[in-house]
């Protein structure tokens, strides 16, 4: 975090539990991290780790019976957290916008492309609607759709499932927001249609300088996006390090085991890696690392204590008892 | 559209048509007649009256005579009342017509409205007051419901009138007619409305439930609309759509009577007619008041059909 | 499912509606009412004081209650009782009935019976007018005779039963007239029968139509025209129509001509009404008179208004098992054994409440015919038994009856909401070793089922019936489709109706009906009470069971 | 670069297989239904219900009593619990004898009905087209004829068959439920219409299932709210429906005793207002019936409910 100066967001000590008949699972435990003005922050981990949760905790829309325990979402000057709900609606759409996982589901069926993509125009910009259209075709035109004016008279079942996700960025974009989440954007997409959802982002960062807080279980997503990778397992931050340094150094074995999964071309292997056993369950975690019965290098620390998240070099944290000074190794 | 429209008219008729023959003959196999309700009459003057009412006849021949009168426009006279069934049906039917249309529009306001509020605030007191109130409403007898409101607010109060359509011997005419019909719905049209508001509630809650937990409400709300415009633009839009099913199921209700009330208020509807016109077998009446409901439950699911297509544009008839 | 659940709701309604429409309640705290000898009992307003603001203004108008008028204002073609009430206020008769079930004349000043009971010739009061103004002579009787001959009249009235002379070659198209009509003068009509009937006063006597009005374009076998009018009737009587509300109301004027001066009060209103709320309406004012399903419950609540008179009477019908002959019960003696095991009493003090008493015999209490000198069948099972094995049905195995190998199993058919009956006489009927199976049905149902005598007991009623000759033509075994047939029965059945003196008739029908309590033709149950109240502002009004109201309508008076 | 390879998720089999072990659907909902205290209450609640009806009875002093129309109408005592009815008959004997009836007739009926409608619904939006016009047509005759002169005929053809009467009721709710389903199939196939336009219906598609497969296991259990909402609010129906019936001959006859008959025999409002115990045991049993009924719905339908899966 050495090179960021002018830092966007910034997330401490986030906290999200949900309160179910099982009892509390806690899906974001004591999360922090931060997002640079215009850069891409991407946050990677199987399903299940928190990482969608985080997301939708910056936006404020998590769902019964999730809950905000505790923490700060620093935006600009304001905590996010402590923003009136009035004020919370004032952000969304307008400085922070957010881009979901399936498209398919994510617009409503019954209204028109057009209606749906001026709904945030009206409400943030005050523009009327005749404005509001006029813009809007703009902003498909923006996202790559040819013939606008057709599309805002579309329904949503009418397109394919990339178009909707471009119209899913295209109201993402009308306000011009400062921040773009995109929660998982081209898991649901076809291969092709998503390099070419990923190009569009790209060129929206760097057109008008928006940061983007990328969620994706995809490496090959985050190689071709993220300046920053912040890992998530279990409902904690177990690695943030820059892009590149967490690829050529990754020192997590939950991070070193994920990049091992992942196929290179032209290397041969009998089967593709798979990090053994599964994710915990998120209710009744002890004391022990949460990673620990996966991890090929446990050590007896691991199961009795948790590791604190520490910073190391190059910008690179993780939170591990093996990067940890004077714990023993042995067995 | 037109087509399909035109198709599925053309499609009434078969079933229109298998319809009365199954109702004709349904009323024919009850047992009893009209002429057998009178009980002083002689066996000689019972055959009678049979022969003049042409109830002797085989079933299939009277079926082909009320048929051919039918096509004719003629549906026969009231054996009861003695008047032609379109004119008897005529001098009830909207008086039925009156409290139902008011009913319909007052519970499906309050149902909706109920149903979204409960389904938006889930597991709140006032869900669970809700839930309670409608499962009290099916369980406390109507009849009692009726009694009540009018001891209270008849007898006791004196705001509003037993019952009845219009003040005995009244003389008013225009606004002030108007008026005092008013006055005299408003008890009956509020048991209806309870009765009927508990179930649809209930159905609005559940479509609520389901939508508001959709992907494209989350949208919405990441959009920073109003919480408002959330529920009663995006979500409601989409759960009210099944709910025109059952809309459609309310158009022969409209025009059917609801016995009950009807009785406990004097209110002069249809519903008593058909109960009497069944008690003493009035065929002519019964014919004519079934078919017209068969026909509206027809159209309004034909209504229904193409509603539904014309609100959500994924089903849309091309 | 939704709309089944609808419609099975409606249907739970309409059987409340039924229900609550042929209820016998049952009710706690039984008022002392004399059961013997009171045909009417009355409880005058205690406290006029409480007299409703609406009732106290309105002071040219009494509204009555009732059930459901249909609109049919024609005597002769109306299908419903309360039509039948309405045309009895517009429309005059010769001969009405007074408080005691006798004949009195009315638009007639006299009838005279010829020797041979044949002949009858009615003498009209002088002057008489419809309520249009326009006279009322003996050819508007003579139409209304023919009318009635007519071979398309399909009205309640059965006119061939009095057999008039030539009637029977009219209604065939034989004769263009009816000869045993005789006009002899404007003021006098002559009637000749075939047969001595002791009920063909009433019909000869009955409501009296205007043949300019009514008779306008008639012909034989075609009576088009005068079915149009039975909305806007024009008759003799104390009141004529204003206006008809189709189910709400019947608005009638004082008539100016009618024949006994104008009445008193310039309005009378029959209000539709219903056992749900009449006492409701009654309470807040809003009418002066209607009938109340008769127990405690109502009674004192009547009594605490303060502004109501209230007449208790006993109905001039009676209510029984009808009895299938064919089957187990053409003996004798299991019939009787039925009236002793059966603990009637015990049933109508359950269903009643002390306003009904146990019926020994097939005629109400309040008629001249009635006789106290028979078998009250106390209940008494013992007996019931002796006679039962006195018959051969002697108990089987499992203690049930049985002769020739067949069990004594009966059939009850009755309408819902006879609990005490089906309850009392199911585990009665049991003990004597007899099974009773009970089929509650819709009325017509169970008429149709009796048509086709597949049933022993059936539970009924009769309508109030005026002349003793109504209820013991039932069980004439020309006419009785039960399958009874006594011929000593038939014969006094037939006695009684063949001579029109009462005091002639009196002794046959008291020894008729001893005889019938002796070979219990169908199982007596009981006569209920029927209970009135009016508001105590109305002066003059004592209701009755065979007049009602209509008695005392044209002389009565506002306070 | 692919964008499929490098993923850690559940699309890479290894993983799941490994751990997962491979439980029905319908042992986890079960266990989830477990888990839910209401519906487990509104279970309990039913099965107790059910022993009060059956086995309550036995202790009764009063099942077997005479009927003498004597003490009637008597408020709740140390001797008659819930009072006496208007023939002196203990009334808390009669709940429980009633409710064997009334919840035989309702439960059963409710499930027959919501059978017949959903599957005839689910086949007719799934497959459109040709059957979907055959069941629809047919649904809206069905829909039209009144129900009761059938009723009455019902109630002739089965006296005239000598069924015994009490048993006419069970045959006439059969034969109710199998006439009521066009209703509840035209909610149904209209969901489904909506339904197989969804996402994850394509997926199935996709995946070349059965057509069985999709509809029972995709589509109706995504109609489960709707048809839970219509069956509680249909056992209420039914259980007062029956008193009904039996003005018809068809339902139960006097003595024996349901729950509508003990509701429709208070029936002023003298009634209503001095002597509560004649219609609140049976107006109560009803309530807490159908309360308990939608519990267990719901608990059922989160239990089952796809979506509810996170």
């Amino acid at each position: 975090m050495t090179t960021m100066t002018n830092t966007l967001a910034e997330i401490k000590g986030l906290s999200t539990y949900f309160h179910t008949e099982e009892g509390i699972v806690k899906a974001v435990d004591d999360v922090s991290f931060s997002i640079p003005a215009g850069r891409t922050v991407a946050v990677v981990g199987e399903s299940g780790c928190g990482k969608s949760v985080t997301a939708l905790s910056v936006m404020r829309l998590v769902a019964e019976p999730g809950r905000i325990e505790k923490g700060e979402i620093r935006f600009g000057d304001q905590d996010l957290l402590r923003l009136r709900e009035g004020e919370m609606r004032g952000l969304r759409g307008n400085d922070i916008a957010m881009v979901f996982q399936e498209p398919m589901s994510s617009l409503n069926p019954v209204l028109t492309i057009g209606e749906q993509l001026i709904e945030p125009l009206m409400e943030h910009r005050l523009l009327s609607k005749k404005e509001a259209r006029a813009e809007s075709a703009g902003l498909i035109t923006r996202v790559g759709i040819p013939r606008a004016e057709e599309m805002l008279k579309a329904y949503p079942h009418e397109l394919s499932g990339g178009m909707l996700q471009r119209i899913m960025i295209a109201i993402a974009l009308s306000c011009q927001p400062k921040l773009l989440i995109a929660d998982e954007p081209t898991t649901a997409l076809d291969v092709t249609v998503q390099a070419q959802i990923l190009d569009l982002l790209n060129g929206i960062k760097a057109e008008s300088n928006t940061a983007i807080l990328l969620i994706t279980h995809d490496l090959g997503v985050v190689a071709e996006m993220a300046d920053h990778v912040v890992v998530m397992y279990a409902g904690k931050v177990i690695e943030e390090a820059p892009v590149i340094e967490l690829f050529q150094n990754p020192r997590h074995p939950y991070t070193k085991g994920l990049l091992r999964s992942k196929p290179v071309i032209g290397r041969r292997e009998e089967r593709l890696y798979s990090i053994p056993g599964q994710v915990p369950q998120l209710i009744g975690l002890g004391e022990a690392c949460a990673f620990a019965d996966r991890c090929e290098s446990c050590l007896p620390v691991c199961r009795e204590r948790r590791p604190v998240i520490t910073q190391g070099e190059n910008g690179h944290l993780v939170a591990c008892w093996l990067y940890e000074e004077g714990v023993s190794r042995d067995e | 559209m037109a087509i399909y429209v035109l198709r599925r008219v053309l499609n009434m008729i078969p079933i229109l048509i298998g319809v009365s023959v199954i109702i004709f003959f349904v009323f024919a196999m009850t047992p009893g007649d009209f002429v057998d309700s009178n009980q002083k009459l002689t066996p000689e003057r019972q055959a009678e009256l049979r022969a003049l009412y042409g109830l002797d006849k085989p079933v299939l021949e009277r079926y082909f005579i009320w048929m051919g009168n039918v096509l004719q426009g003629d549906f026969g006279y009231s054996m009861q009342h003695q008047i032609p069934v379109t004119s008897l049906l005529n001098q009830y039917l909207w008086n039925s017509f009156m409290i139902a249309v008011a009913t319909l529009f007052l519970t499906w306001t309050i149902a909706l409205f109920i149903g979204v509020f409960s389904a938006v605030r889930q597991h709140s007191w006032f869900d669970a007051l809700v839930t309670l109130g409608v499962f009290a409403t099916m369980s406390f007898p109507s009849f009692f419901l009726g009694l009540l409101l009018i001891k209270f607010f008849a007898v006791d109060l004196h705001w509003l009138p037993v019952g009845g359509m219009i003040s005995t011997g009244s003389q008013t005419t225009g606004w002030a007619y108007v008026w005092e019909v008013a006055k005299h719905m408003i008890l009956p049209v509020i048991v209806l409305t309870v009765l009927g508001v508990g179930s649809l509630t209930r159905y609005f809650r559940t479509n609520m439930l389901d939508v508001i937990r959709q992907d494209f409400v989350r949208t919405a709300r990441a959009k920073g609309l109003k919480e408002k415009v959330v529920v009663y633009k995006h979500a409601l839009r989409n759960a009210l759509l099944p709910a025109i099913t059952l809309l459609a199921f309310e158009l022969p209700g409209l025009f059917a009577g609801a016995i009950i009330t009807e009785k406990i208020f004097n209110w002069p509807g249809v519903g008593q007619i058909h109960m009497q016109a069944l008690e003493i077998r009035d065929y002519p009446v019964l014919m004519g008041l079934t078919m017209l409901l068969s026909m509206l439950t027809i159209v309004g699911n034909l209504l229904a059909d193409i509603m539904y297509g014309v609100a959500d544009p994924r089903v849309r008839i091309k | 499912m939704y709309k089944g659940w609808k419609t099975t709701a409606s249907l739970l309604v309409a059987s409340t509606l039924l229900l609550s429409a042929c209820s016998t309640e049952t009710e706690e705290t039984a008022t002392p009412v004399d059961l013997k000898n009171s045909s009417s009992e009355v409880t005058l307003a205690s406290d006029m004081s409480k007299n409703p603001e609406a009732a106290k203004k309105r002071n040219d108008t009494f509204i009555a209650g009732m059930s459901s008028p249909q609109g049919v204002f024609n005597p002769y073609f109306y299908h419903n009782g309360w039509d039948g009430n309405v045309t009895s206020v517009l429309f005059g008769s010769l001969v009405d009935v007074d408080k005691s079930g006798k004949y009195i004349p009315s638009l007639a000043e006299k009838w005279v019976l010829s020797d041979n009971q044949l002949t009858y010739t009615f003498t009209l009061k002088k002057g008489l007018k419809f309520s249009d103004g326009s006279p009322l002579t003996a050819d508007d009787v003579a139409f209304t005779l023919t009318m009635l001959h007519d071979k398309t009249y399909d009205g309640e009235t059965d006119v061939s039963q009095v057999q008039i002379k030539g009637g029977q070659d009219y209604k065939e198209g034989k004769a263009t007239s009816i000869s045993g009509i005789e006009v002899i003068d404007p003021l006098n009509i002559k009637i000749t029968t075939e047969k001595v009937n002791a009920l063909s006063l009433q019909i000869l006597g009955g409501p009296v139509l205007s043949k300019a009005y009514y008779g306008k374009n008639y012909s034989p076998g075609n009576l088009d025209h005068l079915r149009t009018l039975h909305g806007a009737p024009v008759g003799a009587g104390p009141y004529k129509l204003e206006k008809y509300i189709p189910g709400q109301e019947v608005r009638t004027k004082a008539n100016e001509h009618y024949f006994a001066g104008k009445p008193a009060i310039e309005n009378f209103i029959y209000k539709v009404t219903t056992s749900d709320t009449n006492l409701q309406l009654f309470q807040t004012g809003e009418t002066d008179y209607d009938g109340f399903t008769a127990n405690p419950d109502n009674f004192e609540q009547l009594k605490s208004l303060g502004f109501a008179n209230i007449n208790v009477m006993t109905s001039s019908a009676y209510s029984y098992l009808d009895v299938n002959h064919k089957r187990h019960l053409k003996d004798k003696n299991v019939r009787q054994a039925l009236m002793y095991g059966i603990d009637r009493k015990q049933i109508v003090d359950a269903t009643f409440r002390g306003y009904g008493e146990v019926a020994n015999e097939p005629i109400s209490p309040i008629s001249w015919a009635f006789t106290p000198d028979i078998n009250p069948y106390d209940f008494n099972q013992q007996k019931a038994k002796e006679l039962l094995d006195a018959a051969g049905w002697k108990a089987g195995a499992d203690g049930i009856r049985e002769k020739d190998g067949q069990k004594l199993k009966l059939t009850l058919l009755t309408r819902k909401g006879n609990d005490a009956l089906i309850t009392i006489a199911k585990q009665n009927l049991q003990d004597i070793g007899i099974v009773l199976e009970v089929e509650v049905m819709d009325f017509n149902a169970m008429l149709d089922k009796m048509e086709k005598g597949d049933y022993d007991l059936s539970s009924v009623s009769t309508p109030g019936m005026v002349d003793p000759a109504e209820s013991a033509q039932n069980f004439l075994s020309t006419i009785a489709d039960n399958g009874y047939n006594n011929p000593a029965i038939d014969q006094l059945i037939l006695q009684g109706q063949s001579t029109l003196d009462i005091d002639k008739r009196k002794p046959i029908y008291q020894k008729l009906f001893k005889e019938l309590n002796e070979d219990v033709p169908s199982i007596f149950l009981w006569y209920r009470k029927s209970m009135t109240a009016h508001n105590g502002r109305i002066q003059g009004l004592e209701p009755n069971a065979y007049t009602g109201i209509i008695g005392d309508l044209p002389k009565l008076k506002i306070q | 670069m692919s964008a499929n390879a490098g993923t850690v998720s559940e699309k890479n089999p290894g993983v799941r297989a490994k751990s997962a072990k491979p439980a029905s659907p319908w042992a986890h909902a079960f266990r989830r239904l477990r888990k839910n205290r209401l519906a487990v209450t509104g279970l309990v609640f039913l099965i107790l219900m059910g022993l009060f009806c059956t086995v309550g009875p036995l202790f009764s002093p009063y099942v077997d009593e005479r009927v003498t129309g004597a003490n009637f109408n008597r408020p709740p005592s140390a001797q008659n619990w819930l009072g006496t009815d208007n023939l002196g008959r203990d009334i808390l004997t009669r709940l429980m004898l009633a409710g064997r009836i009334s919840l035989t007739v309702g439960i059963a009926s409710m499930l027959l009905s919501v059978l017949i409608g959903s599957v005839l619904g689910a086949v007719a939006g799934y497959y459109r087209g040709i059957v979907d016009q055959v069941i629809m047509r047919f649904a809206d005759v069905l829909m039209t004829i009144p129900s009761l002169p059938l009723l009455i005929i019902m109630g002739a053809v089965l006296s005239d068959l000598k069924v015994p009467s009490d048993y006419r009721i069970y045959i006439v709710m059969l034969m109710l439920s199998i006439l009521g389903w066009p209703g509840l199939a035209r909610l149904v196939r209209s969901q489904i219409l909506t339904l197989s336009q969804r996402e994850f219906m394509q997926a199935t598609e996709v995946l070349g299932l059965r057509d069985r497969r999709k509809i029972f296991v995709h589509l109706l259990p995504n109609t489960l709210p709707l048809l839970i909402v219509v069956a509680t609010l249909s056992v209420a129906g039914a259980i007062l429906s029956e008193s009904v019936l039996s003005y018809l001959g068809l339902g139960v006859t006097p003595p024996t005793p349901s729950w509508g008959n003990m509701m429709d025999s208070a029936n002023s409002l003298i009634d209503f207002q001095k002597r509560p115990w004649l219609w609140m045991p049976p107006g109560v049993a009803i309530f807490a019936t159908v309360i308990a009924i939608n519990l267990l719905g719901e608990g059922l339908r989160d239990a089952l409910d796809p979506k509810m899966k996170k």
